[in-house]
């Protein structure tokens, strides 16, 4: 068990490769926040779907290379940080190394499951090639003249994660969109976990099919209620897509995107202070009402 | 790269639609016969929807977060939308979803959008200008490079039809049709026809015996002409090019009191 | 929705390649005993642990060939159907392709992913390189003078699967032990799915995450309670000990193995008639408590 | 192939312990200062119970049916008990067990059995004689070959030790132990040091800097000679080489009364 604090200071360095996963469900805004609040720099931040946390984190200067899939923030407008630190007009200095979904989420299942590479269908005639050397080929050894695109095994030094629920043990169950947060947890070196809440053993215990991660893979358990704000965690606050929606004009502005980060990250000092600026209301319309799974029988021998 | 949306659904005569409905309704049209879809959230989830409730009540829709047989109760807003999971028929993981799904060969149609599209329905939707010094950053593949390698056939929906986006050559490309694919890397196998079916706001492109996109219908009042101007590369015109049948009553209905009554797409 | 009878008959032919999968537990025994009642021959037996429903097919004639990781009776004896097939001083005539746990399952995943083969970390050294030559070795593309061992996509022409409940879709939810199930059923041309219980879609649309295998890669979806015996269903019956421990002296003498084909296979008729001949209390005694999974909150718009 | 497990046990001067009892005393013990372990159900499922009631509670075993952290309320009789999963931290997917846990190199110690050892740790686990006319047909790998070769070290338990099972040459070569492996394919990549620890009837063998089984102790009763003269290759005999503890009171009271009482495993 840490504080949000300490897991980002312990385990996150200048300069690490940090993937921060979550599939548009679950993004651990709370641990980039903090990052920045921390002033890291030098990161290579590897995340399928860099999105508003990549431009915050982006804009504050933490981050030299991005290794990604998909960037944007859905279909509500610009990432105008990333897009300035990448299109020739603006400063640039951000280093892509770019991906399609799969090749990035086949790097994390090859440097989970220790092979040095994992074959895909795609790639073929895609100009990725030509900007990716990461992206080769490898002849079948079972048919004549069949080849087949690889990806290399990625093994960050941290992941960092947000979940519903683990034990004090950091065995961690979700539910929702997954994402790719059990390929990453395993591949890191290192893995944060935050969790809307810690239950007891027994919640965990009654329904093992539902950790999806367990305990040993995890170094820090943090309890981060509303941490994936403004994304959201399924069955416990929904997405605040007001917030989506009003970062393009934020985003947009380097000074008013400066001040806003100066705003609600650093001045706020931690995510209790980010809770306490949102106010105490604020995620009253964002619950949703109760929608419970119907349990599943497992058994005793008791 | 003014759009010619405004042309399209300007003409004071006929269209009692716009073009979102249109585009939808069109693609639903193309979807008969189809079993699962993978898509977005946007014109191809009303589609979708459209399909669902006319003529092809068993049409599924697959979204790239591992959703699969969604029941929202009301249209969601984006992929993100928690109302897409909650009773869900199933969630599955991403490899299960990319790599079994999606790879395994299991989707019928992909839905897929660019910023231009070439003569053979190759795709860019990650650069205008050059990759390390671009114009305009754009988003990048996702996962349209796999849904262009693995889906048997792709639809494209392409709101803005000029010749910044329907172009002679792409400025990157990073979705490539198969015959592309095939072109770069002989040796490694692909699935599926590419893109077969464009729909624009000016007509409707199908995909010949060798890949290449004709024109197979016109919007209501647009010309042959006007879809030649608007096209960067020279178009070649199905003899059965007719004119796209408009929405109709019964079609416009269901989109707009039972789909989207919020106006979530409809635009 | 299917009889098991027209299931197994529609899908399954003489000489296909079949994957019966279940690992220790949701064994499809009896998907097993109607094919030896079609008396189908001539398949391919694909499965990780081929036992006592192996020995039961081959001693009844329906396996050329075995592919498999392990053949065995747990800890508590042999397969003497198998062995006799197989060791030299038996009538022998079994066709052998052998693997281990991995390498079997890495085939599996290479087919349900549509990619010519998985890069696995082991078989370096092993003498199984020298008598299957499926095992091949492919030099990484990332690293000077580094191999890595390969398996081949496998793509069987049925799976057989047993599974705790499913709706009449053919979505499918399991819990406990979930062996290579989910990655089968992707990689084959059909799927047969048997279940303990057909529910309500509304059972499973409460935990769409519970749910492994879509309806649309099943083909067939029979509703087989009990199916699963001697082996077990986590919730529904614990594991028939006293059955496992029997076997070996059954499987021992050919005549009376089978004697016992003919009596609990061919003249029983079919799984009812299995389940009249066990008896109708058979089941109390393996019958656990309830206990059930804590719920999860999806939450809800409405 | 007579066992000389009666030889050890039968000396009615101290032995007030089983075979069963000593193997899973001195493999507990051994366990010393490990997290995880990859084990079936048998004497190592006895060992990592003692070791967790004893000197390393927070040991844990995982299983290859991908169960990690099971809690049974009594004794499983096999790996197939519903009682591993009940109550249970997590199950988990076969590909994550095998490719992520075993292959990502997370476990520290791997227990294997096998009908015969050589001086190295190599393992047969699937037949004697000929693969393709074999007197005896064994169950195969399994997932021995992934355990060898990705565990941390591995320790193996052999009940019987003599000249058939304790073997010059192996009559078929399942799990190979890094030696081997990086003999015959160099380019491979190994991880861990394969087979470290043998606890037979006997005694116990360590693997010395070349990984060669040497002998570190020799059970109550049991004399040098005797172990060499049921080895199958010249055995080398550490300088340190003890008699083995025997088992303690504490360590007999918590196999018999607290973890097996009824003799599931502790025959």
């Amino acid at each position: 068990m840490f504080s949000l604090q300490n897991a980002i200071g312990t385990f996150v360095s200048d300069g690490d490769v940090v993937a921060l996963e979550g599939f548009t469900h679950l993004i651990p805004f709370a641990a980039g926040h903090e990052i920045i609040r921390q002033r890291v720099k030098g990161l290579t931040l590897v995340r399928m779907t860099p999105d508003i946390i990549a431009d915050q984190m982006v804009a504050a200067g933490c981050v030299d290379t991005m290794v990604f899939a998909f960037t944007g923030n859905s279909s509500v407008g610009s990432l105008y940080a990333v897009r300035r630190a990448i299109e020739s007009n603006g400063t640039g200095g951000l280093k892509l190394e770019e991906y399609s979904h799969y090749g990035l989420l086949a790097r994390y299942q090859a440097g989970a499951a220790g092979i040095p590479f994992m074959p895909v269908r795609s790639y073929a005639g895609s100009d990725l090639v030509g900007i990716n050397p990461q992206l080769r080929k490898v002849a079948s050894p079972y048919e004549e003249d069949v080849e087949t695109y690889v990806v290399p095994a990625l093994n960050p030094d941290v992941a960092i994660i947000h979940a519903q629920r683990a034990d004090r043990h950091g065995n961690v169950q979700s539910w929702g969109i997954l994402g790719p947060q059990q390929e990453v947890a395993f591949a890191s070196k290192r893995t944060i976990l935050l969790v809307e809440e810690i239950v007891d053993d027994d919640i965990i215990r009654s329904d093992p099919n539902r950790t999806l991660i367990p305990g040993f893979v995890v170094d820090a358990v943090v309890e981060c209620k509303y941490g994936a704000h403004p994304s959201f965690a399924q069955g416990y606050y929904d997405r605040d897509n007001d917030f989506y929606r009003s970062w393009s004009a934020i985003s947009k502005d380097p000074q008013r995107l400066q001040a806003w980060i100066q705003e609600w990250i650093h001045e706020t000092g931690g995510h209790e202070g980010y809770l306490t600026k949102l106010g105490e209301d604020f995620f009253h319309r964002l619950t949703p009402t109760p929608h419970l799974s119907s349990p599943v029988n497992y058994g005793s021998v008791l | 790269m003014t759009s010619v949306i405004e042309k399209a659904t300007a003409p004071a005569s006929s269209p009692a639609y716009t073009v979102s409905e249109l585009l939808a309704v069109v693609s639903c049209r193309y979807l008969q016969g189809k079993r699962r879809v993978f898509a977005g959230i946007g014109l191809p989830t009303l589609a979708v929807a459209l399909a669902q409730k006319s003529t092809s009540p068993d049409i599924e829709q697959v979204y790239e977060s591992g959703v699969c047989g969604a029941h929202p109760p009301k249209l969601p807003e984006t992929i993100a939308d928690a109302s897409l999971a909650t009773g869900a028929e199933t969630i599955l993981t991403m490899p299960v979803l990319f790599g079994y799904v999606l790879q395994g060969g299991w989707i019928d149609v992909g839905f897929l959008g660019a910023a231009q599209i070439d003569r053979f329905g190759s795709l860019n939707t990650s650069v205008i200008g050059p990759w390390d010094a671009p114009t305009v950053r754009l988003p990048g593949s996702g996962g349209a490079i796999e849904v262009m390698a693995n889906s048997q056939e792709v639809f494209v929906v392409m709101r803005r039809h000029n010749t910044t986006s329907f172009v002679r050559e792409l400025d990157f490309c990073t979705s490539p049709s198969p015959i592309a694919a095939r072109r770069a890397d002989p040796k490694v196998p692909t699935r599926g026809a590419g893109v077969t079916t464009v729909i624009s706001e000016l007509g409707v492109f199908t995909s010949d015996a060798e890949g290449e996109l004709c024109l197979a219908s016109i919007h209501e009042g647009v010309t042959v002409e006007q879809v030649r101007e608007q096209t960067g590369w020279p178009v070649k015109v199905l003899d059965s090019v007719t004119v796209t049948p408009p929405p109709t009553e019964e079609e416009l209905r269901l989109l707009r009191d039972d789909i989207d009554p919020g106006r979530v797409y409809l635009r």
